[in-house]
């Protein structure tokens, strides 16, 4: 394990960036964090979470796939990426890092999705124990333990110091590059800090959530239920809760022509969109009812079953505090699970 | 196919416009280069596209045992099909596959088995694939029967082929029928659902089911009627695509995504999920 | 390499009843303006829709012109007194965005006004050229 | 004044209810942490004794609601009742003037609603609680004027309900009901706020200045839609950027121009027909000040076109599908702005 204190904590960024691109949570201006480019003078910021979660570096919003030539009756199709470079995305949640191993059982399983998979093999992420988790937490529920976060390296901060501890080959060749700037330490604060958020962990409003009513197998139990119809009624159809959620994988391909080409670009896309399902022959989900209900059902049954019972949702709370209606996981895992008012 | 192009198309070229009926054309497509773009079963499907319209999946109507080409039968329905449906010969257009599981013709499902099928309008694509395929194989199918029906005669979709290829076969029977009258047409009228019905097939068949939604359903119900079970019959579904690797979210009924698992069902296995398609 | 010199691409949409027999004339009349305005004749200048604006400039435009029948002289008796709202706003929001005004305009031109569209031509591209390339309003994957 | 309370409106909305005269009641439903209010519709007394909630964080705008639950109630009158019995909507100051809007634009049947105002005393945001109070919040309450919270790790706390205001009852328009069929509380004045003062300090900045700020802002777009549907003005059928054909739907912020395209013909949109409820800025997960866009068009066309008021009134005629033959020129604009300045 090693460590470096706080006040020196530039010195580490810049001994990264001067090997490879640092992405970092940096407070914006309207307070809220977002990943960010290191360069120098940027901070780091000591926010809980960004708002948009750091899926966008393996699954961006937006990437150009591959250009078409088109010339009379002729096509020409050109492969458009660009050799990767290493980069390091620090400072990400327990949650987010269970996120990633729920996009690769999408990405990487066969047939493998090359550029999903040429990203993750370049970034190298850097995880952080959350010292203060907030009501909307609830990460528990699925087995995630935010004091001790997985990823190629894990880090803990403390008062003074930040920990690191690598877990993967990626990780241990990051701290040596890093060995200069940083001291062995032994495990005693961040076992200290460990059994301190655990605590803390128990006294979250959402501590108790129970998820042992979901899992695969259970989609005839759930797609009937009364419920649905409640719970989607003033459901809006944007796209926020999907745009937030760090496991959220749909997407569209689309094509733009730029007048000289035409490039053919991949990007988010929602199931909570009514166009989403909609092809020439007709809509199989033409209610806000019917969309909602697979949102949520993939996340808690369909994903599940196709996964050994592993749930689409991490607990990060991005949907509680962003949706507009405040509508989200939480709410309709205790209203299908009936245990609305105990 | 190389892993890291799953998404990336290889161009295809139309050599063959064959119009089957006011609405439906067939595509016979290969390679710049002359041949055919990728190996596939009966029953999988491609994904089709032209640069700047979008990408569309149809299913593979040329049986594999053809080495030469493949084949598309597209009815004329959204911005894909229409775009196609002006293409002339010698038209590029971007192709990838193969998609989605096939039918059971080398499982003994299929095997040793007698082969019911039925189809309504389009739904004799993906269908064709398959009866060609057990035509060339012969001799590991026992009698093959075909139920086909559509509007009117003029929407029979590959006429040509059935009634001077397969209708000479032997051990194959076929059995056309169209929705309403014609004073030109001699055969059977009436819907396909009744006609099954009418024919009264035993259930010592299995029984490949393929048209619109309606027609599935109405057959299905004509065949349990005459003593099929669930698991002797077969059906393929179509659902909203854009990736084809059940990665984008769009296809799934329930846990079981149309690209991947799909788009051949049984029906037990359909029984089992969400009424969602 | 030698710098290429600088021409502004100018989009100009004029409605087919007054503007667009305007140029005609320009035409007719042997009057020059720059062969970079690039005309769109529209039905009215009331059938441009603010996505239209946006979209010539994402396509490569350096300013959009608007021209129309004088008001009150509209061929469909009110368009272009819509045209005229529409546009103040849109181009008021355009510059509160920071995008330059001076790259949008609007013009009333008869069809007898030959000389006048060429001279409000003459004189939008030189101020548009003076602007300089549209940078705040580009889709940098039309421009490659 | 006198606070409105949760029971009171309960208590009316019952009434109404057991006397037959509404079938459900589209109200504020209770949340996980108090502040996390979800509009909800009710169909029964029990319904709203166990989850109806009206408080600081009552804020959504419910009237869009009307436009597809009307036609809801009208199948549930013929089915169960001959009688009309209607739906029952709860509106703050702000909805009521999107309750005109709609109604001017023929959105909804207003025989199918009967409408409550409900005194309103300025909502709270919560994001401005968290500033000041940290996260983990564990309860969140009003008491007087006064917002009492109970914290994880900053224990428990008293801010001032002035300071965590949101932005739009900071700037409250009107406190006046524009429409309502029964009034619970009391009603108030059109406010001579301050409104436009930030968009103000915009036009007063450098084009440059302007850009970067618009830049800054719209480049956090994640174009999830929540500004649109959200928005009580926003009720095409079809909106152009879900269109295929309409050659603009793009369903990412792919670049700048993008962003851009879709925030300017958004506020474009709904130009002259925007009440500025706030609705578009509240939901914005990125906090885009997206208001910032519809007060400048609202701005605009009371300078240019004299002062509108979008919902003041049922059937009055949008500024820009109006004219007259004096109207200021296009290119004028930029001079009055000087003037001003």
């Amino acid at each position: 394990m090693r460590k470096i204190a706080l006040e020196n904590i530039d010195m580490l960024f810049s001994a990264i960036s001067d090997k490879m691109s640092l992405f970092l949570p940096v407070d914006q201006n309207d307070g809220k964090a977002a990943y960010t480019k290191w360069e120098e003078g940027k901070k780091w910021s000591c926010a809980l979470n960004t708002v948009k979660s750091p899926k966008d570096f393996f699954f961006p919003q937006t990437e150009d796939m591959m250009e078409f030539k088109v010339d009379g009756k002729n096509i020409e199709v050109i492969d458009t990426r660009k050799a990767s470079e290493d980069f390091v995305v620090f400072g990400v949640r327990a949650c987010d890092v269970r996120a990633f191993d729920i996009l690769d059982r999408v990405f990487l399983t066969d047939p493998c999705d090359s550029y999903y998979a040429t990203k993750r093999e370049h970034g190298i992420i850097v995880s952080l124990a959350c010292t203060r988790p907030s009501e909307t937490c609830f990460c528990t529920a699925f087995g995630i333990d935010p004091s001790n976060p997985k990823a190629d390296v894990s880090a803990w901060k403390t008062e003074k110091e930040l920990y690191m501890q690598s877990n993967t080959e990626k990780g241990e060749k990051l701290l040596k590059v890093l060995a200069d700037v940083t001291d062995e330490a032994d495990e005693e604060k961040v076992n200290e800090q460990k059994e301190q958020i655990s605590s803390i962990m128990k006294r979250l409003p959402l501590a108790g959530l129970d998820t042992s009513e979901f899992g695969g197998g259970k989609t005839d139990e759930f797609f009937h239920s009364p419920a649905w119809d409640e719970l989607s009624e003033t459901c809006l159809g944007c796209g926020t809760c999907t745009f937030v959620c760090p496991t959220c994988q749909c997407y569209d391909i689309k094509d733009f022509n730029t007048g000289k080409g035409i490039i053919r670009y991949r990007c988010w896309d929602s199931c909570m969109y009514s166009e989403f399902t909609r092809m020439a022959h007709g809509n199989n989900r033409n209610s806000q009812k019917e969309r909602f209900r697979q949102r949520f059902m993939h996340k808690l049954v369909y994903y599940p079953e196709n996964n050994e019972g592993i749930f689409g949702c991490v607990g990060c709370g991005r949907c509680l505090s962003r949706c507009p209606i405040s509508m989200n996981i939480v709410k309709v895992m205790k209203a299908l699970g009936g245990k609305e008012n105990e | 196919m190389n892993k890291t192009e799953t998404l990336i198309p290889k161009v295809g070229v139309i050599t063959d416009v064959r119009i089957d009926t006011a609405d439906i054309k067939t595509f016979r497509v290969v390679t710049p280069d002359g041949k055919k773009a990728f190996d596939h079963m009966p029953g999988q499907c491609a994904m089709l596209s032209i640069p700047g319209v979008g990408e569309a999946m149809f299913s593979i109507t040329s049986s594999p045992t053809n080495t030469e080409y493949m084949e598309f039968s597209i009815k004329k329905c959204g911005c894909v099909t229409e775009w196609l449906h002006q293409a002339e010969v010698g038209q590029q257009i971007t192709i990838r596959g193969p998609y989605g599981n096939a039918f059971p013709v080398e499982s003994t499902e299929f095997r040793g088995k007698k082969l019911l099928f039925i189809a309504g309008g389009i739904g004799i694509a993906p269908l064709r694939s398959v009866i060609n395929y057990c035509r060339h194989y012969r001799d590991n199918y026992k009698s093959i029967n075909l139920v086909y029906g559509s509007r009117s005669m003029d929407d029979l979709v590959n006429y040509d082929e059935i009634l001077n290829e397969w209708t000479k076969d032997k051990e194959m029977y076929i059995y056309l029928t169209v929705d309403k009258e014609d004073p030109d047409w001699v055969k059977h009228v009436g819907f396909v659902p009744n006609y099954v019905k009418e024919l009264k097939y035993t259930p010592d068949r299995v029984a490949i089911v393929c048209g619109p939604p309606i027609m599935i359903k109405y057959t299905v119900a004509a065949l349990k009627e005459l003593g099929f079970k669930d698991k002797q019959i077969y059906t393929t579904m179509e659902l909203r695509m854009k990736c084809g690797v059940g990665k984008c979210g769009r296809c799934n009924i329930g846990s079981k995504y149309v690209c991947k698992d799909g788009p051949v069902f049984r029906y037990d296995e359909l029984g089992e999920l969400p009424d969602e398609y | 390499m030698q710098m290429k010199e600088y021409k502004p691409l100018i989009v100009a949409f004029c409605c087919n009843w007054c503007s667009y027999a305007g140029a005609d004339l320009a035409g007719n009349n042997r009057l020059n303006y720059p062969a970079e305005v690039k005309i769109i004749r529209v039905p009215c200048s009331c059938r441009v829709n603010p996505m239209f604006i946006l979209r010539a400039f994402q396509r490569g435009a350096d300013g959009v012109i608007i021209c129309g029948c004088h008001p009150g002289d509209c061929h469909y008796t009110s368009g272009n007194y819509y045209t005229r709202r529409r546009m103040a706003t849109l181009f008021s929001m355009l510059d509160y965005l920071g995008i330059e005004k001076e790259r949008t305009r609007v013009e009333w031109v008869s069809a007898a006004e030959g000389a006048k569209f060429a001279a409000t031509m003459n004189d939008f591209v030189k101020t548009v050229a003076s602007l300089g390339e549209n940078k705040r309003l580009e889709d940098l994957r039309c421009k490659r | 004044m006198q606070k409105i309370t949760t029971e009171q409106l309960i208590e009316k909305a019952a009434e109404l209810m057991n006397e037959g005269k509404v079938a459900s009641v589209l109200g504020w439903e209770k949340g996980e942490f108090g502040y996390d209010v979800t509009p909800g519709i009710f169909g029964s007394v029990d319904e709203l004794k166990a989850k109806f909630v009206y408080g600081d964080f009552s804020a959504a705008n419910l009237s869009k609601y009307l436009v597809k639950k009307t036609e809801m109630v009208q199948g549930q009158a013929l089915v169960f009742l001959k009688t009309e019995r209607k739906i029952l909507i709860f509106l703050k100051p702000c909805d009521s003037y999107s309750f005109n809007q709609l109604l001017t634009e023929h959105r909804f049947d207003r025989e199918k609603v009967y409408a409550v105002g409900v005194q309103c005393d300025g909502m709270v945001d919560i994001e401005k609680v968290k500033k000041i109070a940290g996260d983990g919040l564990l309860s969140v309450d009003t008491s007087g004027n006064d917002v009492v919270v109970k914290t994880l790790y900053n224990g428990d706390m008293k801010i001032a309900k002035a300071d965590v205001l949101a932005e739009r009852c900071v700037n409250c328009k009107s406190k006046k009901h524009v429409a309502y069929d029964e009034l619970l509380g009391e009603t108030g004045e059109v406010i001579d706020s301050n409104r436009f003062d930030e968009v103000e300090r915009i036009e007063k900045m450098t084009p440059d200045e302007r850009f970067a700020f618009w830049q800054n802002e719209l480049s956090k777009c994640i174009r999830c839609n929540a500004c649109r549907d959200a928005c009580p003005a926003c009720t095409c059928e079809k909106c152009v950027f879900d269109n295929p054909k309409s050659g603009v739907e793009n369903k990412s912020p792919a670049n700048s121009f993008e962003e851009k395209l879709f925030h300017i013909i958004r506020a474009y949109h709904v130009a002259g027909r925007c009440t500025d409820c706030g609705e578009c800025s509240r939901v914005c997960p990125q906090n885009i000040p997206l208001h910032l866009l519809n007060r400048k068009f609202i701005k605009d066309i009371n300078e240019f076109y004299g002062d509108y008021q979008a919902g003041a009134e049922v059937g009055s005629r949008a500024p820009l599908v109006d004219y007259t033959v004096n109207d200021v020129e296009p290119g004028e604009v930029f001079d009055r702005g000087d003037e001003n300045a």
